[in-house]
């Protein structure tokens, strides 16, 4: 059972390495932004998955901590870049 | 016992499966909005597969308790992040017909 | 165990970081600094070192991201940015660069023998204090020292930015962080995360004392949710003039002087502690510190005011 | 043998190199406190492993390597938010060599 439970985080850290891909090819910001998605909630389940292997229940803290900032990063992306214009009419600073 | 590392392996295999979609999706997808279509599914179906094998291994009731809240968190940013993102390239197509 | 998962991890985090340092677009570079956090976070995770992991989680994939992104979006982008140095300096640094990763991994490949550790002093601490987290045993006690240090430079890096505010706005609100369009999704995050958030938060600076967590980790979690508050525009941020933030912001570092002051007559010396209360003390200094770091980090990524004062 | 650690440790190396990289040839002020934010995470994998190695007295790790770690990682953030209001101070005044900004960066809630 710890084998399998290992061998998965293995097999999952290769799945999202993989979508790695996809923050080098781009094109958009956004398909950027979605690796790291990708890999935060992959990293959780990793995160998990060594937890209920090791035994180690602290890990699982982890993961809730990596679960809790999964969307930060997408909503810090929402900021937009200087010069661009709000809804409000004034240029964001 | 055995049935209980059975189930365990029957849905985390599921899991792995869905991230597997997930990152093909994500890979192989033509455009940006579909790639992300494919990505919450990972974030969804994936995590919570995993989470529900996870379950009966857990040493104690917190652990447990833990691996439920952490999979409702992962729902809770999938959701927003996939609208977040959705407007954001909304936002960037409207500024920039080309991209 | 085999090492290939490990060898598969180091090489990601590599990767990831050669294109963030390679790839044109500033914000780019930033996601992939994201990447590399989140992948490091893991191999803290496989180095044993699950506290680290924590902070590592918390700070390189949600706060620091955000600070840079915010700068992203402020920064105007200068044309002096697309002029590169000359081929012959691209290849001259990376020589010696190489030169100095090669040093580095022949340390590493070749270790002292028997390792130094200072684990066993560590533990000695331990069974006096009598909390079970080695890590917070040596932030709060063994190296006490360092945290409280740690804590002004904090208090002094805020008061760094916060000297950056023009002359006409002293005392003001930093600008706004919220995002380039209202959007009801992230409102509906901002209303309905918090409250688990600071559930979280407590939990991991509570823990903090027997398990992996502590008042870094805590407040970083607590800061992170007061971002998010301000991002969906739900509250804006705080005056820099008010009496009671700049009283939060010195509450850590100055509960934590009185508490290794307080050493003096009721224990051996400077920030030590009587055996019988050492675990209430710490509980305290702890808690906070962790309110102190929450809201310095927040100020920190907020920034200098940026509007005159109402 | 190669162990655990000394992947990571190969791994930091790699990491320092790459972060001077970056540091030394951007041209950017952005980039370069990226770059050494890069440079940072690898010197911090370095104590991880010297921590890994040094596991002993029951503990997996060396806690000390572990806690000095943990306040370079914050001291690192807060560095890097000085270095962040520097840059956009910098660009208010127009005080960099190649003025391309104009004077009024200021908020919105300015005027």
């Amino acid at each position: 059972m710890i084998d399998f439970l290992y061998g998965a985080a293995a097999l999952l850290l290769l799945l999202t390495g993989l979508g790695l891909a996809r923050m080098m090819w781009g094109p958009a910001p956004a398909d950027r932004m979605m690796a790291a998605q990708l890999l935060g909630t992959g990293g959780g389940a990793i995160a998990l998955l060594i937890a209920t292997a090791s035994g180690i229940t602290a890990i699982i803290d982890i993961a809730l901590v990596l679960a809790l900032l999964a969307a930060f990063a997408a909503v810090a992306l929402t900021l937009g870049e200087p010069g661009t214009k709000q809804p409000d009419g004034q240029a964001n600073p | 016992m055995i049935l209980v590392d059975m189930f365990t392996m029957a849905a985390v295999g599921a899991g792995m499966f869905f991230f597997l979609a997930g990152t093909v999706g994500l890979l192989r997808f033509p455009d940006t909005l579909s790639r992300l279509h494919a990505l919450t599914k990972a974030d969804n179906l994936g995590f919570g597969f995993i989470v529900l094998g996870l379950l009966p291994q857990s040493p104690d009731v917190l652990s447990g308790l833990k691996l439920v809240v952490v999979w409702l968190l992962v729902q809770l940013a999938a959701a927003t992040a996939g609208q977040l993102i959705a407007q954001f390239v909304g936002l960037e197509r409207r500024r920039d017909p080309a991209a | 165990m085999t090492l290939l998962p490990d060898l598969a991890l180091v090489l990601l985090i590599l990767t990831a970081a050669v294109w963030t340092v390679a790839v044109r677009d500033r914000r780019d570079a930033v996601i992939g600094f994201i990447v590399v956090g989140l992948l490091l976070s893991l191999a803290w995770v496989r180095l044993n070192a699950v506290d680290v992991a924590l902070t590592e989680a918390a700070i390189g994939g949600g706060a620091t991201g955000l600070l840079l992104l915010r700068a992203c979006a402020r920064l105007v982008p200068r044309p002096a940015e697309s002029v590169l140095p000359h081929p012959a300096m691209w290849i001259l640094t990376g020589l010696l660069c190489s030169v100095i990763a090669a040093g580095l991994a022949a340390i590493v490949v070749m270790p002292v023998e028997p390792p130094a550790t200072l684990a066993p002093e560590a533990a000695a601490n331990m069974g006096e204090l009598g909390l079970g987290n080695p890590v917070t045993v040596v932030l709060l006690a063994y190296r006490a020292l360092d945290t409280l240090l740690e804590k002004v430079v904090l208090v002094l890096a805020l008061i760094g930015v916060w000297t950056l505010t023009p002359e006409q706005f002293w005392g003001g609100a930093p600008a706004s962080l919220r995002a380039q369009q209202s959007s009801g999704a992230l409102r509906l995050l901002a209303q309905v995360l918090p409250p688990v958030g600071v559930v979280i938060g407590v939990y991991l600076v509570w823990n903090g004392a027997d398990h992996p967590g502590g008042t870094f980790q805590g407040g970083t979690v607590l800061a992170a949710m007061w971002l998010l508050v301000m991002m969906a525009d739900l509250r804006e941020p705080p005056e820099i003039r008010l009496h009671t933030l700049r009283l939060l912001v010195i509450l850590g570092p100055v509960v934590f002087l009185v508490a290794g002051f307080a050493g003096f007559w009721i224990a051996n010396g400077f920030l030590s502690y009587p055996p019988a209360f050492a675990k209430p003390i710490i509980v305290i200094v702890e808690a906070a510190l962790a309110l102190s770091i929450a809201v310095i980090l927040g100020m920190l990524v907020a920034g200098p005011a940026a509007r005159a004062p109402r | 043998m190669i162990g655990t650690a000394t992947v990571y440790g190969l791994c930091a190396s790699g990491l320092v190199a790459i972060g001077l990289y970056g540091l030394v040839l951007h041209p950017t002020p952005l980039r370069k406190v990226i770059a050494f934010n890069l440079l940072g995470s690898g010197t911090f994998v370095l104590f991880g492993v010297a921590a890994r190695r040094g596991g002993a007295a029951g503990f997996l790790a060396d806690p000390v390597p572990q806690a000095m770690v943990i306040t370079g990682i914050v001291v690192a953030f807060a560095s890097t938010a000085l270095a962040v209001a520097l840059l956009l101070r910098l660009q208010e005044t127009g005080a960099s060599s190649i003025e391309t900004t104009p004077p009024e960066q200021q908020d919105n809630g300015a005027s």
